[in-house]
């Protein structure tokens, strides 16, 4: 990976404030009744998909979880195509079908996020073989959570990915918590890496609050698994500053942790400081990006609100082809 | 001079909680296992209080492991406990399915030993998208060895839970997330709600809607509504599926020949089709016409609400079956 | 002279081999996980050779982690391949029920992705106990997204997996244990078997029976014995059970308004509850009395093979159905 | 553990002498049909089987595998009921229900055989926690193979084991192939002891073949788990020396890696080397030991041949209570 440069370091900040901006907004949307079912908020995890997913190519492929906003917007897709599915809306990334948890353009290689803890894993791992078997110079990044390392699914999928040497990251983006169950009460012998390694691939725990390492550490591994030398699993550590669903608060963790983690360790501050201190931007420069971001979601929200809902009439549509009963 | 308060009955949500308390109190051999149970009491509150007045040994926070929390049920109720496994959603069961039908279900039979175990979770179609939203009564139903509870308001959930733990098979406990709040009273410590015992929740002279769950809601809506145009439809909810009550189902269809079963499933397969199924088959002389069912288009459900509550059946949709059968 | 070689026709099993093989020679993406399929060709050498025609690429032996298996067929269908996920044994889908029922059948719905993945595994009640032979068919028929064969020839066997292998939705592919060794006729490269179409494989003029998989076999034998004592029945295998073939269903009932319907799962809540009460409620005048439905009982199978042989029906038994219905 | 004295020492040789001629006797049995679905012949893991069984008390519980006939006459059961289990007769331990797969006897603490791979270590876990629940001084020893290393549900258990500090053993009964599938083919990383130690406890690669290694190791895994300090992982490498099942062959492997085995491994071998250098009998009186073992065996033969069928008529009984139905 080479050298960071202006353009890039700008728009790796940009795009952490695009996440903090639309995640914030859409918690208080989500309150006044906007988002059906409730949303998972990734404040405080921007730079774990920011990092991946700009040290992968456009059209690699990610699968992902219930918490996926920020993976996805870091993947390219706008925030009003986002919003709008949060919204339910018809212009939304699913068509309103999917909802918060079920954002998803297949096509583009966002393999969806997923109402199951666990499940994104192996649909990136399955993704990988195709690519793997298809001969194309891409990979796959299978997203998870702490709470979803307990999953035994998962842990086939890493043994599948490791033994066939497979183009995959399994990227667990590692906020600490499982709803309100913190991660070292569950987690037997505590140290992800060190479990990952015994299914025999490079395993690193990574600090996932700065966006640069995590990047590094992924473009490292993406480099491998073009190489044929397979997969990489890779634990950064991060923080989820609001409840696990939109208005929980729970006792389950202190507010000076919250402010602790958001005061010292803040993945957009952290950059900042970089990008200042590098020259790329002044203080001024960083406001008038975090102006535009404003924007960019007030146009989201704007956009989410007057589309229209999808078609009632399409609830039976696309379950199937209908073509299997066609005499060939 | 006396004030008396008027007591607010307890939700659906609570009555589960107190009939597990009063069951606790009396068998300490019951406990329960499951995500996020202990400080936030369950996502549906439905074990709130619990853990703080019985201990830690007694509510255990598990990792997000559906496979081996029903295995530690299971084992456990093989070797003389009686756990309560909380799946949560149960969506999730899918990832203990092995566990749920090829073990617990077998091991009555193949090893003559009883396994009392009640796996809890919500059901039902709400918010929350396909993930969330699935029914499958029928796969349990169909299940030999299992036992499968439905229940529709407070007096039923205490009643059959308390029913559930005072015996020794493996029971679904299936809680509509739909009526998580609703309020009714509930029977004392010597009330319990046998299984396979149906309740007529409306009385009526020219039709029966046979019906469970928050389905009997739906159906009652339908009753009233068709009431104001003459018809009086019976609404018989019937709180377990297996076992079931055939004898108020053949009453039901010698009465009235006049008949709708309702669910909110997809109606392919869904175990409508073996109420209906089995109905006719017994008193098909009785019938004045075919039974009718309603359920849910075939189709996974939607984020969209408008479109998840298009899926299932309306008020309309039955007062148009009962119309139906009322037309022989 | 010429010595004329009477060819023996090819079994079941090489039916299957031979329709894969026909479409992996023109689709390259076909390919086939599973265990113990290189060497072995799989427990019932239904992919026997395969791996050494096409190589390891195009057959590949997974550990045993049938949730892993499952989502690498997905993952892989979904980027563009067409996978074979070989079970085994259909009981094994039970571990791997979140992937098939949750994700693979709902894609299409959801992200407007078509998801071509068949998942092949013999089924029916044989020798091997209760973990062995689960009938699950009306788990998989009753789950939006899934099509499911259940062939019962080798002529079917092979049309039908032409068929899957050429269309792009997720299939079910059911092949009975005991229909393994069968020989028979299979079509040539050309020959497919649309699904929902079922094949009157006995003709009859008085009832029908309404069945498929083993239970056509016992079926045709019950009505060669009715045969002689007057009974003229038809014997209508169904091929898929979805797309499910509702026209012959219909047909039949029109025709003699005596029907059977059989299969060999326990009764309660079987896919013949669907049939017979689709079939009576669409066309309940032309019944002369109820659709019969015979089942298994509802228990675990158990080792002993008279035991187990006693739990689903003989020819007696649908015999005495088809007297029943020819008493109306 | 004590130092090894006479009386042990040929207990612990006669055990694995019985297992040795049960299993080649049953193999021929089998391959003469008596034998109903087939048997996993255990020969070559005798000392796995002896040396944990002799090393927990008796009412400790154990939950294992397909393969388990060495597991189940090492905790005591005779040849008599185990024979004829497989020959699934009356007198069976599992009376005839369960077969060579599903021996069982809960109420003793064998907690049964299994048809899924992967499913004992579960049930075992639960019995641990069970038995942590009502604080029995006792252990439970989970049995798996190699292959079922790699089902998911295994590591989930062996997770919950750890953080709950179970008293279990997780015994890996190594026999390096699943079916013709070479552990080193699907293992990633492939040490088992380092995968398991990622889930935080203590886990050993042992010699399988010294009965005396696995007896050491499995005794201070139950003193460290009966002092609370919970879960062990243990790996013992064996070999084995038939098919899969009865009959199989295959080329997988050659013939000198099996003779290989069998003459420089074989586990009796090297045991009575132990005992006869220890002085505890004469090679005269190993041969009586095994004439004795003989004549055990025949008795057993014996006793299955002429032990009844199970009752056909009894195939509904036993699946549930039924007692849920009745008003408390
Ligand atoms: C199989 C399954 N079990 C339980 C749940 C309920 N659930 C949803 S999110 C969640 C916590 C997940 O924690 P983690 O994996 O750490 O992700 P995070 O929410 O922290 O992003 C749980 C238990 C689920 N969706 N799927
Ligand atoms: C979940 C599941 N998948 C597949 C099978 C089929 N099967 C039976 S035994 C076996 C191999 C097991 O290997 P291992 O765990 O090493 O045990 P071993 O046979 O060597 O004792 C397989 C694949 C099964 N019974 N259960
Ligand atoms: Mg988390
Ligand atoms: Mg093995």
């Amino acid at each position: 990976m080479s050298k960071l440069d202006k353009s890039t370091a700008l728009a790796l900040l940009r795009q952490m404030m695009v996440i903090r901006d639309f995640e914030e907004t859409a918690d208080k949307l989500c309150l006044r009744g906007k988002v059906p079912g409730g949303m998972h908020n990734s404040s405080g995890q921007e730079a774990v998909a920011v990092g991946t997913l700009s040290a992968i190519a456009k059209d690699d492929v990610i699968a992902t979880t219930h918490r996926s906003h920020h993976h996805t917007l870091a993947k390219g897709y706008s925030a009003k195509s986002v919003m709008a599915e949060l919204f339910t809306k018809s212009t939304g990334i699913s068509h309103g079908r999917g909802g918060s948890m079920h954002l998803a353009e297949v096509t583009e290689g966002h393999f969806g996020g997923n109402g199951i803890v666990g499940a994104g894993v192996g649909i990136a791992m399955g993704a990988a073989l195709g690519i793997q078997h298809i001969g194309d110079k891409k990979i796959a990044v299978g997203f998870v959570g702490d709470g979803g390392m307990n999953t035994g699914r998962t842990w086939e999928s890493i043994n599948m990915a490791s033994i066939w040497k497979l183009p995959l990251i399994i990227l667990v983006d590692n906020n600490q918590y499982a709803v309100e169950t913190f991660v070292g009460r569950v987690t037997g012998g505590g140290d992800l890496a060190k479990r990952a390694s015994g299914f025999g691939l490079p395993a690193y725990n990574i600090d996932g609050q700065d966006v640069l390492e995590v990047r590094k550490y992924v473009s490292e591994a993406r480099e491998r698994a073009l190489a044929g030398e397979g997969p990489t699993f890779i634990n950064a550590l991060t923080y989820r500053y609001y409840g696990h669903n939109v208005g929980e608060k729970g006792q389950y963790r202190t507010q000076e942790e919250i402010a602790q983690w958001r005061t010292t360790q803040d993945p957009i501050d952290k950059f900042t400081e970089v990008v200042i201190s590098s020259g790329f931007a002044t203080q001024a420069e960083v406001e008038e990006l975090r102006a535009s971001v404003r924007k960019e979601i007030e146009e989201a929200v704007a956009f989410a609100e007057s589309s229209p809902e999808p078609e009632i009439a399409s609830i039976t549509q696309g379950v199937d082809s209908g073509k299997l009963g066609v005499q060939l | 001079m006396t004030t008396e308060v008027k007591a607010v009955t307890p939700t659906y949500s609570e009555a589960f909680q107190s009939g597990v308390r009063e069951e606790m109190n009396r068998n300490k051999k019951i406990f329960i296992i499951g995500t996020d149970l202990v400080e936030r009491g369950g996502h549906f509150a439905q074990v709130k209080g619990i853990a703080q007045e019985f201990g830690l040994k007694q509510v255990r926070d598990a990792p997000i492991s559906e496979a081996a929390m029903i295995a530690a049920g299971m084992g456990a109720a093989m070797y003389g406990c009686h756990p309560i496994v909380d799946l949560n959603f149960i969506d999730f069961s899918l990832g203990a399915m092995d566990e749920i039908i090829n073990q617990a279900a077998k091991i009555r039979f193949m090893f003559d030993r009883p396994v009392p175990l009640v796996i809890r979770a919500t059901s039902g179609v709400a918010l929350g998208g396909a993930h969330h939203c699935n029914s499958l009564e029928s796969f349990f139903a169909h299940t030999a060895g299992l036992s499968l509870a439905v229940p529709s308001t407070p007096m039923d959930v205490k009643g059959l839970i308390k029913t559930a733990l005072r015996n020794e098979d493996p029971v679904i406990f299936l809680m509509h997330k739909k009526l998580s709040g609703i309020r009714g009273e509930i029977g004392d410590e010597n009330y319990f709600v046998p299984f396979g015992k149906a309740k007529t929740i409306k009385a009526g002279k020219d039709a029966a809607i046979i019906t469970y769950g928050y389905s009997a809601v739906t159906a009652t809506k339908a009753a009233q509504a068709l009431e104001a145009e003459g018809i009086s439809v019976e609404v018989i909810d019937l709180r377990t599926l297996y076992p079931i009550d055939q004898d108020a189902i053949d009453a039901a269809v010698i009465k009235f020949g006049r008949v709708v079963v309702l669910d909110e499933a997809p109606l392919f397969g869904s175990i409508t089709a073996e109420i209906a199924a089995t109905a006719s088959e017994r008193n098909f002389k009785s019938l004045k016409g075919p039974i009718v069912r309603v359920g849910a288009v075939r189709a996974p459900l939607s984020a969209n609400p408008a479109m998840s509550e298009a899926a299932i059946p309306s008020v309309d949709q039955i007062s148009k079956a009962v119309k139906q059968v009322m037309s022989y």
